[in-house]
């Protein structure tokens, strides 16, 4: 256990921290920007952070037949998102466990904790949730295939599934810019949109019975599950955030040895980032409107179509 | 030595079984039968293990029986001790399973004697060296599964599924003969030595493997001949199901890849070609058929043509890279594959076994009238989810392995030369992912439909929790699906002499990597730790959880569910199984699957119920076997005249061909 | 080789043949039967002629079986059979008299052409002989495939075997064995006949073969 | 360390034997054709249906002992006998059917005489023609004159023809009538077809009685007249053919099985056919000597296919269990026809032991069926469901002789259909897929029906069965232990035979 060990492991708590502080605070960006956009005060920016702390100290009210797996079930949401987000480098590439997953295992930790939720959805056997849960896993069934073609064409172009590797070849700009990575950055964007439930295709705002997907599973939910849902979703939407800019804008990440003045230089820049997507985000909300659930379909399809062709031309020709 | 403990085996079963035929009438039968069985299982399963632990040299034996002139071979590689290591792992569970529940079955005479039999067939096709032996132990296999299919005689769908499965496997082993009359040549040599010796021209080969796809590819149930499948499956009691769906299927695999990897010599590109894309429709359409269905069991047959689609594909990428002489990748695709086809035995078999506790608990196999079970099947629950989740690909299970694994092979693709290949590879890829998410929403249903929610049925309110002997097999299989997950790298260094004999070369040794994380090429390209990620979820979550009640509320109130206003809304307004599968059956399901959603909604002021009725046809029935048979019966009907004549016309049927004849003779020159 | 024994032989076995054309046409049973009774002279004729050119004294005997048993005996019973069970004595035919003729022309061509050009190996007489007899015997097929009814089926067949008596004497020096069992299957056909006609009578009161069609072990209304 | 079989002692066996016989006033030979003729007339005169069929059961036990030890003779041949590799098996498996056939109609008729079908007078007829049967059978098994062959099998057709319409049913007469008609037809072709035969060879030979014995044909037939000879062939094919049931041949086999009494349809099916087939193969193999005639072989081949898929498709509708079983006979008699047509080692080896294999388990189907008929009542298949739960044991009979038929492992008719289909593949793709969809068909057909009798809800009275099962399992195991091992002997002479057929 000497010190550059215990550096490594500082390094990695920090950045599980760091992502963990970090996301209420997007939401909250996002939220306040989107309010002004609509010409409304809207809530403080650490709004996020109250309603969390509020959550977690009013008692959970659970349905009669709530089974353990309803009540375990926000923790695991909350430790698949929060591992998978600690796992996207941010500030910093090669952290200890960067090699502990590829991106493949991110997105498929993600899939756990959605399979995890959809099915507490269903535990209580109301309408609402069943709802939720097969809209929540149509959308899956589609955002996913797109989410895992969008891997491919990066790992083709990095030749690896590793972020870490990836991110430090993109870094020193050996790739260049390509139309694969253009696709295949338009595809991410529509996949983060669709598993954020953002709009148009879900609308976190809304509890309007109809519309809503992500919120019907979650409508029996109270207090620390409530909580813990609420802190995961903002941690998914961090983690795509950070996903966003390690794959596509790696710049300022530090590459060799921690040291401070590089950690600090990577911090900065990630939170710019990370700040620079969270107003773009509600921008792009508010000029479009909320689709109606069979447009889905189109929607991530034309999403899976561009990864696809991305996939195509670098399968064709490694230059493109 | 381990070859003859096999043998061994064998003969043993086939013991088992007559005396299962001698002790059937009575109604304590099943449980010497069963104990056995899985006795003899854990032997055959020792031998096997054995012989790829010590990583033992190929043994041969051969008996003065069989085909004349060539006698009976039988042989023990890697390879046939891997896949004898399944079906007896599988048979091994089958049988502790059945100790518990073969108690319900109603004429035991029907079950008995074909259960050993059966489990001996799978045995002796794995061990067996020439092709007369294969054969026989291959018609072997299906005729006593089929005996077990049709067991409960008197619903009139299982003797269809008794039918189709008999008639299906039976035109399997016609064309395996086929290809075993081009491999043996017109000398006749049918022992496997011969044909792995002489190495058939370019043609020949092509014909053999196209042959043994479709023999082999219609017991493992590859679309479109696996029709028989999801009527077969289910058909039989649920321990003889979860052999068929868990081992049969791998058993079918053993047969194409003996032949096709072994016999056959290094392949042609085209074969990977249509390995591909047989094996992505396979896998994508298998679960979309699956998400249609609304019994339990033939749900599960259904998520069985998937992920044998995905074996497949493993196969399809190691025979495109073994064309291309690259031989790492082929190892890759190879480890992937047979790491899959070792991981669905696990948890196809746990499935089927929850099927069986769910079936006997409620007498249900509809899921529309099930529901609640996790509350009256706790322990049943608990594994059938497990189940489910490695069944999805789910981390930190071992499903997500193997299919990972198969990811980075097909990540491989760019580097191959055939521009065939390279356009189709990405397509499968697409469509591995495709159904693996599809895979992921389709046990959503199962289980939230089935095992959540409120009892949609007074059989689902009183149903009652499975024996301790279910019990145990089900949860060894569970934690074996834990095992494989968190410690794949023992499981692909256990294997590596079987990849070694098939590929050519070998993955990295993986027990040396840091934290046990597996290593498939090199670190920098892609790595993935099961055990790691266990620990992080484990860590995060608990720490969260203990935080939480720590410092904030761990008060915890009952309630009502929200109803909208309208108290104690009845269990039918539950979300239903058709419903839940509804959106996807909107998206892909229309055109494909032919559905047909016809809604009978009573006029305002009618008090009548109102309907709603979907019909999901399989295409493979619409296009292929509908026609087929209805050809069949045309043709019969259009020469059935020929019964009815008068002798006077069937003399001059005689007197016309009599004529002819002279014609010829008149004319032979 | 000109000279009379091949001339008779060929009148014989000629006259023989046109007489199954004769048979080919006819309406009446009776007519049938007494015309089938004098093909059966004309064979026993020819035998005994060719017993006479091959000094083979048994064929004597076959011409004898021939004269008594298909000239006499059977005719005789037939037509006693047909009055007994009074069957009507016109006979539908299947096909008329003339497309009858034609294919009866063409199958006489046919057993030439097929016999005739064979190899130098077999003496000519035997080869006219053969020739004439295949015409028989494919005449005899015909005219049974020709008639509803079963009395004019037997002498159809008949015919037949008068065909086959005609070869079997034209082949030089075959063994006993073969006119033994060529009375034999003669014996056994019209024992087996009469036992038939008789039972059949008993069951349906008629010969015709439609009513034995109506008995088909699985008859269309139940398919 | 392979463990080693029980190996039989074959010498001391023979020995034995041989001391037996030479005590004896008669040869096998002489016995294998005397017991019946001796027999015959015995049972025309014993009134009594008991001593009847015990007295047909000693004959054809006699007739199977002295077969059987034929095989342990040495060759033998006359100009009027022989006994050589071909027919010698053909005689044992002959006089063994026959002795099982025996029993289980012993244990049969009584049930007939009680439901009132036969009565005594005509069940003393019926034990005469049997034996007269058998006898004729053997008769043309062992002539080498190719005329006596012809007797021996015309004497065989008409006894069955009068087993045939014993019952004496409307549809029991008119089937005999139509077997009648039609095989003496086939009598009259196949008689032309012998003159024709001998007038070829006399040229060669010179006349008298060699000029008819087979063996000596054989040897100078490549001097023959190609033209007359195929001539002669294709009389004898139809004539013949007509006696083995090839499609169109065919019309007579169905209700001759379905109407007559079962022993007979176990009977025809399982040997009469065959030996019409074997007269057909023993004229096919002197055309084969002979360059210049026509292709016997792909006639064969065409008639072969011709029955096997027309048959498979009329096995759909049949309504009667016994007519499926006849058309399926038909089936295989073309696969058999096939096989020769093929030609070669493995096809003719395959042919042979196909023709064995499928007369034991034919006539094992029928013994199975006539049980079934009996205890049922009926011979409708819709009216028959349900037997595995009524009379489990005559299920498993009958399912393993179907399952035997339709060709799947580990029976023996498995064994001859995969050396054929795969030899055939490996020859004439085309043909073997033809072979393979005829196979497909008549499985279908034959599975469809099993399952309907085997399962569902029992029909009919729950009767007891009160024969005997012995002779259909009995077959049923020679035909398993055939499908798993073939003794050393059989093999060598279906080797023999083989390279003979060329």
């Amino acid at each position: 256990m000497n010190l550059a060990m215990i550096w490594e492991l500082a390094a990695q708590a920090l950045q599980m921290l760091l992502v963990l502080a970090l996301a209420p605070l997007v939401l909250g960006v996002t939220r306040k920007i989107k309010a002004r956009l609509l010409r409304r005060i809207g809530p403080p920016t650490w709004q996020p952070y109250i309603d969390i702390w509020k959550l977690l100290h009013k008692e959970a009210v659970l349905a009669h037949n709530a089974s353990w797996l309803y009540r375990v079930t926000p923790y695991l949401l909350f430790a698949t998102t929060w591992v998978a987000a600690a796992l996207v480098p941010t500030y910093a590439i090669n952290l200890m466990f960067s090699w502990s997953a590829d991106l493949i295992a991110i997105v498929a930790l993600l899939a756990t904790g959605r399979f995890a939720l959809a099915l507490a959805g269903m535990d209580v056997g109301t309408a609402f949730g069943g709802i939720g849960s097969s809209r929540e896993m149509m959308i899956a069934s589609l955002a996913e295939p797109a989410m895992l073609l969008v891997v491919f064409s990066v790992a083709l172009i990095a030749g690896t599934t590793q972020l870490s590797t990836m991110a430090s070849i993109f870094i020193n700009g050996s790739v260049g810019l390509r139309v694969s990575l253009g696709l295949a950055l338009f595809a991410f964007v529509f996949v983060a949109i669709a598993e954020n439930a953002r709009i148009p295709v879900d609308n976190p705002a809304t509890h309007l019975e109809l519309t809503m997907v992500h919120e019907a599973m979650v409508l029996e939910y109270s207090g620390r599950h409530l909580a813990m849902i609420e802190a995961a979703a903002a941690l998914k939407l961090t983690l795509y955030f950070s996903l966003l800019a390690c794959l596509f804008v790696p710049f300022g990440m530090a590459t060799g040895d921690k040291n401070i003045d590089s950690v600090l230089i990577g911090l900065m820049t990630y939170l710019a980032k990370i700040l620079v997507l969270a107003v773009l985000l509600p921008i792009g909300e508010t000029s479009v409107a909320k689709m109606r659930v069979f447009r889905y379909p189109i929607f991530l399809g034309s999403a899976f179509a561009a990864a696809a062709l991305a996939v195509f031309l670098l399968f064709v020709s490694r230059s493109l | 030595m381990p070859a003859f403990v096999g043998l061994w085996c064998v003969a043993a079963l086939l013991g088992i079984a007559a005396a299962g035929v001698i002790l059937g009438r009575w109604s304590w039968s099943w449980a010497p039968i069963y104990f056995a069985s899985l006795v003899v299982s854990l032997a055959g399963l020792a031998a096997a293990f054995w012989h790829l632990w010590a990583g033992l040299p190929p043994e041969t034996l051969s008996l003065p029986v069989g085909l004349p002139g060539v006698g009976s071979k039988f042989r023990l590689d890697a390879l046939a001790a891997f896949f004898l290591l399944v079906a007896n792992l599988g048979g091994a569970m089958a049988s502790l399973y059945a100790l518990g529940y073969g108690r319900h079955e109603t004429s035991q005479l029907r079950v008995l004697p074909f259960y050993p039999a059966y489990l001996a067939g799978m045995n002796l096709v794995v061990l067996s060296d020439d092709a007369v032996s294969f054969l026989i132990a291959w018609e072997f296999m299906s005729l006593s599964s089929w005996a077990l299919v049709v067991s409960n005689h008197r619903a009139p769908e299982n003797i269809r599924a008794g039918y189709v499965y008999l008639l299906m496997a039976s035109i399997g082993t016609l064309t395996l003969v086929l290809a075993f009359g081009v491999l043996a040549g017109v000398t006749g040599d049918y022992s496997f030595a011969a044909m792995r010796a002489q190495h058939p021209d370019a043609v020949a080969a092509g014909l053999v493997f196209l042959l043994v796809l479709a023999g082999a590819g219609s017991k493992a149930g590859l679309v479109p001949l696996h029709i028989w499948l999801p009527l077969a499956h289910p058909a039989a009691p649920s321990h003889v199901s979860a052999l068929m769906s868990g081992v049969m299927t791998k058993i079918a695999i053993y047969g194409f890849i003996r032949i096709v990897f072994d016999l056959l010599g290094g392949p042609a590109w085209w074969w990977s070609l249509i390995v591909l894309g047989i094996g992505g429709a396979t896998a994508v359409l298998g679960v979309l058929y699956a998400l249609m269905q609304q019994d339990l069991k033939r749900l599960l047959a259904y998520s069985t043509v998937e992920n044998i689609g995905i074996v497949f594909i493993g196969l399809g990428l190691g025979l495109a890279f073994r064309a291309s002489n690259m031989a790492v990748p082929a190892a890759l695709a190879i480890t992937a594959a047979l790491l899959h086809v070792f991981n669905h035995m696990l948890f196809k078999s746990l499935l089927f076994f929850g099927a069986g506790a769910v079936v006997t608990a409620t007498g249900e196999r509809n899921m529309e009238n099930l529901g609640g079970l996790i509350h009256r099947l706790p322990r049943t629950a608990v594994a059938f989810l497990i189940g489910c989740a490695a069944v999805s690909a789910l981390p930190p299970l071992n499903g997500f392995v193997s299919e990972w694994l198969t990811f980075q092979a097909i990540l491989i693709g760019p580097e191959l030369p055939q521009w065939g290949l390279r356009f189709i590879i990405p397509a499968v890829g697409a469509m591995l992912a495709l159904s693996a998410a599809l895979a992921a929403a389709c046990f959503v249903k199962a289980y939230g439909i089935a095992f959540l929610g409120r009892p949609r049925s007074p059989a689902a309110e009183a149903a009652r929790e499975t024996d301790v002997f279910s019990l145990a097999a089900m949860f060894i299989l569970a934690a074996l699906c834990f095992a494989a997950g968190i410690l794949p790298g023992a499981a692909i260094d256990f294997i590596a002499p079987v990849v070694q004999g098939l590929a050519g070369a070998r993955l990295p040794v993986q027990i040396g990597q840091a934290w046990t994380s597996i290593v498939p090429i090199a670190s920098s390209r892609s790595s993935y730790n099961g055990l790691v990620i266990l620990s992080f979820l484990l860590a995060s979550g608990v720490i969260t959880a203990l935080v939480v009640h720590r410092f904030a509320t761990r008060a915890t109130r009952r309630s009502d569910i929200w109803d909208c206003g309208y108290p104690d809304a009845t269990p039918a307004a539950q979300y239903s199984g058709s419903s839940f599968a509804m959106p996807i059956r909107r998206v892909f399901g229309t055109t494909m699957f032919h559905v047909r959603e016809t809604i009978d909604m009573p006029r305002p002021g009618e008090t009548r119920a109102g309907h709603f009725h979907v019909k999901v046809t399989d295409p493979a029935w619409r296009w292929f076997y509908g026609p087929a048979a209805r050809a069949v019966l045309r043709a019969s009907a259009a020469l059935n005249w020929l019964q009815f004549l008068t002798i006077r016309r069937y003399l001059t049927l005689v007197f016309a061909t009599l004529v002819l004849l002279l014609m010829v003779v008149a004319a032979w020159r | 080789m000109h000279n009379i024994n091949f001339d008779v032989a060929h009148l014989l076995a000629g006259s023989i043949l046109a007489l199954s054309f004769v048979l080919l046409y006819q309406h009446r049973i009776t007519s049938m039967l007494n015309v089938f009774a004098l093909q059966a002279i004309a064979l026993s004729l020819s035998v005994a002629w060719q017993a006479y050119i091959q000094e083979a004294p048994h064929l004597l005997v076959t011409a004898g079986i021939a004269l008594a048993v298909k000239g006499i005996v059977i005719p005789t019973a037939l037509h006693r059979i047909v009055r007994r069970l009074g069957i009507h004595r016109q006979i539908e035919e299947v096909i008329g008299a003339g497309p009858t003729m034609l294919t009866g022309l063409g199958l006489v061509a046919l057993s030439i052409l097929l016999v005739l050009p064979a190899g130098q190996t077999v003496s000519l007489l035997a080869r006219e002989d053969l020739a004439f007899a295949l015409a028989v015997i494919l005449l005899g097929l015909l005219t049974m495939i020709t008639r509803h009814n079963a009395v004019t089926q037997i002498i159809g067949f008949m015919s037949l075997e008068n065909g086959l008596v005609l070869a079997a004497t034209g082949a030089k020096g075959m063994p006993l064995v073969v006119e033994i069992s060529v009375a034999f299957s003669v014996l056994i056909a019209f024992s087996v006949f009469g036992i038939f006609v008789f039972r059949i009578r008993e069951r349906f009161d008629t010969v015709d073969i439609g009513a034995l069609d109506q008995f088909r072990g699985e008859r269309r209304d139940q398919t | 360390m392979i463990p080693s079989l029980p190996s039989v002692d074959i010498s001391s066996i023979i020995a034995s034997i041989a001391a037996f016989w030479s005590q004896l006033p008669v040869t096998p030979l002489q016995a294998v054709l005397l017991v019946p003729a001796v027999a015959v007339v015995l049972l025309a005169l014993i009134p009594g249906y008991r001593f009847g069929a015990f007295l047909n059961v000693l004959a054809s036990g006699l007739t199977f002992f002295a077969g059987a030890s034929l095989l342990f003779n040495p060759r033998y041949r006359t100009d009027i006998l022989i006994v050589d590799d071909f027919n010698v098996y053909l005689v044992t498996l002959t006089t063994f059917v026959a002795f099982t056939t025996s029993i289980f109609s012993a244990s049969y008729i009584g049930h007939e005489l009680e439901t009132g079908r036969l009565t005594p007078r005509f069940l003393r007829y019926y034990h005469a023609l049997y034996q007269a049967m058998i006898g004729a059978m053997n008769v043309a098994l062992v002539a080498n004159n190719v005329g006596l062959l012809w007797v021996g099998l015309e004497v065989a057709t008409l006894t069955t023809v009068m087993m045939v319409g014993i019952y004496r049913t409307p549809e029991a007469i008119e089937a005999a009538w139509k077997y009648f008609i039609l095989g003496s037809v086939g009598i009259a072709l196949a008689f032309f077809g012998t003159i024709l035969v001998y007038l070829v060879a006399q040229e060669v030979l010179g006349e008298g009685l060699q000029a008819m014995a087979w063996d000596t044909m054989l040897k100078s037939a490549a001097r023959f007249d190609p033209k007359l000879l195929s001539l002669a062939f294709v009389f004898l094919l139809v004539g013949y053919g007509t006696k083995v049931g090839l499609a169109p041949f065919h019309a007579w086999l169905p209700d001759a099985h379905a109407e007559g009494p079962t022993p007979i349809s176990a009977v025809l099916s399982g040997l009469l056919l065959n030996v019409a087939l074997y007269a057909l193969l023993r004229f096919k193999m002197i055309l084969a000597a002979n360059a210049a005639t026509i292709n016997a072989g792909l006639v064969l081949i065409v008639l072969g296919l011709v029955s096997l898929i027309f048959a498979g498709f009329m096995l759909y509708r049949r309504r009667d269990i016994k007519r499926l079983f006849a058309y399926s006979s038909i089936e295989h008699m073309g696969i058999i026809t096939f096989a020769f047509g093929m030609g070669g080692a493995l096809a003719n080896f395959a042919g042979l032991l196909h023709m064995t294999m499928h007369s034991l388990t034919k006539s094992a189907i029928f013994f199975a069926v006539g049980h079934i008929a009996q205890v049922k009542g009926t011979q409708r298949i819709t009216e028959i469901s349900g037997l595995s739960s009524s009379h489990p044991v005559l299920a498993v009979g009958l399912a393993l002789g179907v399952i035997a038929i339709a060709g799947m492992p580990p029976f023996g008719l498995f064994t001859s259909e995969f050396m054929l289909v795969s030899s055939t593949f490996a020859r004439q793709p085309l043909l073997a897929v033809a072979l393979v969809f005829g196979l497909i068909v008549a499985f279908g057909a034959l599975i469809l029906r099993l399952q309907d009798v085997l399962f569902g809800e029992a029909s009919g009275p729950p009767g007891k069965v009160k024969a005997t099962y012995a002779p259909l399992f009995l077959h049923l195991a020679l035909v398993l232990a055939a499908g798993l091992w073939l003794p050393e002997p059989v093999v060598r002479w279906f080797r023999a035979v083989a390279a003979q057929l060329g």
